[in-house]
């Protein structure tokens, strides 16, 4: 069983004359669409624009933390800028960013659907990821928000007069822009896929999205109550979450954590989606364990629920609950490592090459892997009272998040964006962006994990001098991460005219995405295929280069 | 999974609930009403709580089970109810894990 | 080197003096946290190296140009079991051993000294049992297990001493506790680590460890004349719960000698143990848990009354353990508590005269 | 099976953009297979929706059933002022328009126009009533000064007027006030779906007037159908939890 698969020529390639971003021209024709396509398209966009607001308060931070005193900004000033950091990259980026941008875009493609089950829903969840967004950016242009994207009470409703109500109410509208984003999910997952699609012949894309969605609709409402519950206790001044009139602090933590814990699965479980494709076309080869895998992202998000006490285990919980939770948080731990060691053995015995998707999921490994571990030390009891609340936790969900879920966000966008857009990115600049990427992330968040042991708090706008070397590494590095971000935020506008033309299969995968035109058309399929072989069917692709698929016009 | 049955539409026949049906609920519905609300006038200790929970759950599986068709549904829909109803014991069991035995070991 | 910008230079050296990759290690807990730690990065390092040696292996013998075919693999249960039960299990250790330095670090053994910590927005308040206050500061003895007892005024916070490698928030309306026991004379850093507003950087002080007899020292010279039991002494009769609680059979309210830490029995059937929890909570909300026996006629001091006062209160009751001391009290409105005590915790009061809690460092040891 | 049938050319475009030819409804959107298909995802997609709002309620519920451990004699001392037999009928009035609705997706299916109108129309009706007994409540706790955050006053339960009712120490008085404003966030949470609800039966009733859910397309009426009853369901366990439970001690 071995299989040849060789990249197309491209030099011949055209691009089709009918798609669906030559459907319809004009503005109307965007901001009322219904087409999956479009509307991710339009997240695309739309999170990338939140993405370099989030960038440059993270510059902002660490400029600031270049030098021991606060004397870039005033403590308050950095405060806001951590806390909308933290809210806009969470709930306007990175939550959004695989599932509305790619997720969005290829889910009907890959069961085999000219549509999610329900497009107006999903134009609805663009428009109030946007309410959600002009909330937040309200809050910040009114005077910011400074109670960390955690909200804790009864800092949150009592002691601060900063637009906490603008921003939850913000984070709230976001928060059922991605309920809907699920709920389409699971209903076109469940219900459109085309004849022959079994659960088990589903990409492993999908499966990843399945499970996020499950997390979205089940966790998500549990903040927007959450939230709402601050705000009128704010607004009436009355004491759920108030020790001095009678309520329970705790209890904003544990309603809080209920939903944000599920979600920083939200936030990873679509990437490892998308590197789950990524390995496998690059090393021609069906995904080890395919079974494992997927049960693994279910796995991952139902363990998910049941482990959110780990964020508060020194606030004063019971010590016995916390013992259920951390015992809790190590078997959630192991359907990732699963997954991990499935693509790694995915490689073996392969035919791999090392396009820049592959470059980017070869970081993610990596990374993803120190920051889970990392993860693991924070939920073993006795080390996470030195760690919790240190840049140890900083390091760990950046390591997560942006060494995690942003390397496999670019990953996805390198791989798919032929498809988007019916053209390559220039290789040789995608390629070092990458290495830059890699390089400058090591630099500014390993030593974050040396200054958290050394017991360097978080939040901290100035912090005593014995800390500074590190931080400047740190601040260096962010500077080169900032410039290996900025790259392909020139060279990919920059591809959508200049860049190659890719036809409708550049990586020769097997994905029943890539065996239409790129872009695709507005119907998706012509006709809904009917599906007779599994997801990472290579055999199937090598026996299928004389039904070569042709584009239209 | 033969070629046959692959497609996952195929159970769309819709089965329609007659009135009598209805009638019969609704009318079992104001019975357990007037139930719980009688019997929160008599004094049983914990068991005034038990009991008003236990009819309000029944009350609320009348209601999905018929007025809202799940009796008749596919089973893929009996998952999603029972999913929901999980999720909810998981948010209020762990929870409480905390709230019990926060006084525990205080010896 | 002289090319280098003075200035530069300067950095440079500033840099290097100030450069550290390791705190101290300077409690009794700190090896335990240290060997945790490394046991885990020594996890790390391994999964790390066995992740990316099969990446890198692979892709360097199977790269496209050594391996044009690839060779289709369905899965292998068994590998798929070896790698799901040995993480397990590794995840498994870590939970145990994290799990018994969890319970170690805040179940304060009964013999430790009891300092009390009260956080708000922006300062570290620390009350010592005779009496000395100190601000984002705490001075201990060394060689003395410790218990702090933090609660906040305000907002979480959290109160960090990495040296030690121990923290605990400070939230409001419950006390917490901490226990360690220093092991090195110094100075060590002391934070805030839960983020609490404007201020938060700022919260922040210093740990001074002391050897036994600078420590005696230094209490007898920043003692403010009265200790936490005599403060509440006093506030007792201030507040007028001497008014009831007379310790008389004819009281309104129940007696609180030797009440501390004995199992009572309320009025709904359940018991609970009168430890500083409860005190404190009765003081709040009186009427939350009754006594069996009496009616919840005890007004509630909730707002009237600061952190630090309560401190005072649950202290004074702590130390209340015969009706003696309050037959005292009812007698001579000043505070003249030279009289030696009968027993054990009871004598805090001893005026000017050093403190007998301190326990002497042979007996110290857990 | 072969690969051939994965189709993927567009061979017989029309321009008109409707890719399929064969007959259907003109109420079936073009990106589904067929009806059954539309209607299946329909009301997968209403139930998925309606687990949100289990979780929606659910962090609600969680609270108040905390708080009321904490505060025992507060929430009961609460739940005593409330009028039980407004309770009772208000109950009653919800069951009864769930009832109507059950009716009206019944006469949608019939295909009975008048009837399904008639149905809607009694369902907004009782909605009112409900919203109606329920604004009554509401005043009555305005005026009796048990609206935390506006006019709140722990003197009733301090010194109750009631001989039978038992008074309550001023600190546990004060934790009525939690009772009450988790009363209020249920119950209003509660009274905003009722009105959404509402407002969505109106537009309901004038698409019905012109035939739209009667020539076949009933999914609109039944998955609205779910949704009312979901709400009525909120309210089955609201009312013994803020009502019922503990009236007698
Ligand atoms: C994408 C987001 C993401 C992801 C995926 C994770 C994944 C994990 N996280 Fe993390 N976490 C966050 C985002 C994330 N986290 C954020 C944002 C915070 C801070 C919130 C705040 O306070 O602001 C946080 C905080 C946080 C805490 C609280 C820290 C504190 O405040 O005290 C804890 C504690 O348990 C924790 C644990 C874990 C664990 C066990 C995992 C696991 O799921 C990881 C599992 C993965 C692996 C284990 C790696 C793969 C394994 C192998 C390759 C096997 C290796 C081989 C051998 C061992 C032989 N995280
Ligand atoms: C998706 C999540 C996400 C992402 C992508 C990032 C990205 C980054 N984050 Fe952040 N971060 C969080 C989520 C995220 N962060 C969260 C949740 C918190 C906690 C907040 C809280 O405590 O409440 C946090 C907190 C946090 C802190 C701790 C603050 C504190 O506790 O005091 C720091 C400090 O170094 C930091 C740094 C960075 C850096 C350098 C990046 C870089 O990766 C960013 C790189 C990107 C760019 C720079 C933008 C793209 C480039 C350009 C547009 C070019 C032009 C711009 C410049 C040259 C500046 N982040
Ligand atoms: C009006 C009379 C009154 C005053 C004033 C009063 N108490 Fe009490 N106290 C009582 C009564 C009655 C009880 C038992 C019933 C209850 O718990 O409410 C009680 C119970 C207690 C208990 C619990 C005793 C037990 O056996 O469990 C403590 C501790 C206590 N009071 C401390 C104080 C302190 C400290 C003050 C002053 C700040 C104070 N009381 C003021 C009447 C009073
Ligand atoms: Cu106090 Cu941070
Ligand atoms: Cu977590």
């Amino acid at each position: 069983m071995s299989t040849i698969v060789s990249l197309p020529d491209q030099s011949t390639a055209k691009l089709p004359s009918k798609s669906y971003l030559n459907q319809e021209y004009g503005l109307k024709s965007w901001l009322l669409t219904g087409d999956h396509k479009r509307i991710a398209m339009l997240y695309l966009f739309s999170i990338t624009f939140f993405f370099i607001i989030g960038g440059v308060l993270a510059g902002l931070i660490r400029l600031e933390l270049l030098t021991p005193p606060a004397d870039l900004m005033a403590t308050d000033t950095y405060n806001k800028v951590f806390s909308m950091h933290g809210i806009i990259m969470v709930f306007l980026f990175l939550v959004p960013s695989v599932p509305a941008t790619i997720g969005n875009f290829l889910i009907p493609l890959m069961v085999g659907a000219r549509d999610l089950a329900f497009p107006k829903i999903n134009l609805l969840s663009w428009y109030l990821y946007w309410i959600g967004g002009i909330f937040i950016l309200s809050a910040m242009v009114l005077g910011g928000v400074d109670t960390g994207w955690t909200f804790t009470t009864p800092l949150s409703t009592h002691y601060v007069n900063t637009h906490v109500v603008t921003a939850a109410m913000g984070i709230f509208m976001a928060g059922f822009s991605s309920i809907f984003t699920g709920l389409n999910f699971i209903v076109t997952i469940h219900r459109m896929r085309c004849p022959g699609m079994t659960w088990f012949r589903l990409p492993l894309f999908v499966w990843g999205h399945y499970a996020t969605s499950i997390i979205m609709i089940l966790g998500t409402p549990v903040l927007a109550i959450t939230l709402v519950l601050v705000a009128l206790e704010r607004i009436f001044n009355i004491g759920v979450f108030d020790p001095t009139k009678g309520g329970d602090p705790l209890l904003f933590q544990h309603l809080f954590w209920f939903y944000s814990h599920p979600a920083v699965y939200i936030m990873i479980l679509p990437g490892m989606a998308v590197i789950s494709e990524v390995i496998s076309t690059f090393s021609r080869k069906r995904v080890f364990g395919y079974t494992a895998v997927a049960f693994s992202s279910v796995a991952i998000a139902v363990f998910g629920f049941l482990v959110w006490e780990h964020h508060m285990f020194i606030m004063g919980v019971s010590q016995y609950s916390a013992l259920v939770f951390s015992l809790m948080t190590m078997l959630v731990a192991v359907p990732s490592a699963i997954k991990i060691f499935n693509w790694s053995m995915t490689l073996y015995k392969g035919s791999i090459t090392f396009e820049t998707p592959m470059l980017y999921a070869f970081g993610f490994i990596g990374l993803f892997t120190i920051g889970g571990l990392t993860g693991i030390f924070l939920a073993t009891l006795g080390m996470d009272i030195h760690l919790t609340e240190t840049y140890f936790v900083v390091a760990h969900f950046h390591f997560v998040m942006v060494g995690g879920m942003l390397m496999a966000y670019m990953a996805g966008i390198h791989f798919w964006w032929p498809k988007m857009t019916g053209r390559m990115y220039p290789e040789a600049m995608s390629k070092t962006a990458a290495v830059i990427t890699f390089i400058g992330f090591i630099v500014t968040f390993f030593p974050q994990f040396i200054l958290g042991y050394l017991g360097m708090p978080r939040r901290y706008a100035a912090y005593p001098a014995d800390f500074q070397v590190l931080n400047v590494f740190s601040t260096a590095g962010a500077s080169i991460l900032g410039i290996g971000y900025l790259l392909p935020l020139l060279y990919l506008p920059w591809s959508l005219i200049y860049g190659q033309i890719a036809g409708n299969n550049p990586w020769q995968a097997t994905g029943l995405e890539w065996q239409i035109q790129s872009p695709p058309l507005t119907e998706n399929f012509t006709e809904i295929p009917i599906m007779d072989h599994e997801a990472y069917d290579y055999e199937w692709l090598a026996n299928k280069t004389h039904h070569e698929v042709q584009t239209v016009g | 999974m033969t070629e046959k049955n692959i497609s996952t539409h195929q159970d769309a026949e819709v089965h329609v609930v007659k009135p009598p049906v209805y009638f019969a609920i609704f009318f079992a519905l104001l019975v357990l009403t007037a139930l719980t609300t009688g019997i929160s006038f008599i004094d049983l200790g914990v068991f005034n709580a038990v009991i008003a929970l236990a009819i309000a759950c029944l009350k609320a599986s009348l209601v999905v089970l018929f007025f809202m068709h799940i009796h008749y549904s596919s089973r893929l829909l009996k998952l999603t109810v029972a999913a929901g109803l999980f999720t909810f014991m998981l948010l209020i069991s762990l929870t409480m894990t905390d709230y019990i035995s926060r006084a525990w070991g205080m010896f | 080197m002289s090319h280098i910008s003075p200035v530069l230079w300067e950095f440079l050296v500033h840099w290097l003096e100030h450069f550290a990759i390791f705190p101290p290690e300077a409690s009794t807990i700190a090896p335990y946290a240290d060997a945790l730690y490394f046991a885990l990065v020594g996890m790390t390092i391994t999964g790390l190296v066995l992740v990316m040696s099969m990446v890198l292996f692979f892709s360097l013998r199977y790269r496209k140009e050594r391996h044009p075919e690839a060779v289709q693999i369905e899965g292998s249960t068994l590998l798929e079991a070896t790698w799901t039960l040995i993480p397990l299990g590794i995840f498994l250790v870590f939970f145990v051993w994290g799990a018994l330095l969890y319970f170690r670090v805040y179940n304060p053994p009964p013999n430790s000294m009891n300092v009390y910590v009260v956080g708000k927005q922006w300062m570290w308040k620390v009350e010592h049992p005779g009496g000395q206050h100190e601000i984002d500061a705490l001075h201990i003895p060394e060689g003395v297990p410790i218990q702090l007892t933090l609660i906040s005024q305000d907002v979480f916070h959290s109160f960090s001493i990495p040296a030690f490698r121990v923290k605990r928030e400070a939230i409001p309306g419950r006390y917490t506790s901490v226990y360690f026991e220093a092991t090195k004379p110094g100075k060590y850093h002391l934070f805030c680590t839960q983020y609490c507003g404007t201020d938060h950087s700022a919260m922040i002080g210093w740990v001074y460890v002391m050897t036994p007899a600078d420590y005696s020292k230094w209490k007898a010279g920043n003692t403010s004349g009265a200790s936490l039991a005599q403060n509440g002494e006093r506030l007792f009769a201030v507040m007028g719960c001497n008014a009831c609680h007379t310790g008389t059979s004819q009281a309104r309210g129940p007696n609180l000698y030797g009440l501390y830490n004995t199992r009572i029995r309320m009025n709904d059937g359940s018991t609970m143990i009168a430890n500083d929890a409860y005190l404190r909570e009765k003081i709040l909300n009186p009427s939350l848990h009754v006594p069996a026996g009496y009616v919840p006629i005890m007004p509630t001091f909730q707002g009237q009354i600061s952190e630090d006062a309560l401190i005072d209160l649950v202290e004074y009751i702590k130390s209340l353990s015969s009706n003696y001391r309050l037959q005292q009290m009812m007698n001579k409105s000043d505070l003249d508590s030279a009289q030696p005590a009968p027993i054990g915790p009871a004598n805090q009061g001893a005026g000017a005269a050093p403190l007998q809690i301190v326990p002497t460092p042979g007996v110290s040891k857990p | 099976m072969d690969s051939t049938s994965i189709a993927t050319t567009p061979h017989e475009l029309e321009s008109s953009g409707l890719p399929h030819a064969h007959d259907h409804p003109a109420f079936m959107r073009h990106h589904f297979e067929d009806i059954g298909q539309q209607r299946e995802a329909a009301s997968f997609g209403m139930w998925v929706f309606l687990l949100t709002e289990i979780m929606f309620f659910g962090g609600l519920f969680c609270a108040y059933l905390i708080l009321r451990n904490w505060y025992h004699p507060a929430f009961v001392a609460g739940s005593n002022t409330l009028n039980i037999a407004l309770g009772t009928t208000n109950t009653a009035v919800l069951i009864g328009s769930s009832f109507t609705m059950a009716m009206a997706v019944y006469s949608a299916e019939m295909r009975r126009k008048g009837q399904l109108i008639l149905f809607l129309t009694l369902t907004i009706l009782l909605g009112f009533v409900f919203i109606g007994i329920k604004g009554v409540e509401w005043t009555t706790e305005y005026q009796e000064q048990h609206v935390p955050g506006i006019n709140f006053s722990i003197q009733e339960f301090v010194h109750p007027t009631n001989p039978k009712a038992i008074p309550l120490a001023p600190d546990m008085a004060e934790k009525t006030q939690l009772y009450f404003f988790l009363y209020f966030a249920m119950t209003g949470m509660h009274a905003l779906h009722m009105i959404i609800g509402i407002s969505l039966l109106f537009f309901m009733v004038w698409r019905a007037s012109r035939g739209a859910y009667t020539a076949g397309h009933v999914i609109p009426v039944e998955n609205f159908g779910l949704y009312w009853h979901f709400v009525d369901i909120v309210w089955i366990f609201l009312f013994p939890l803020l009502y019922l439970i503990s009236r007698y001690r």
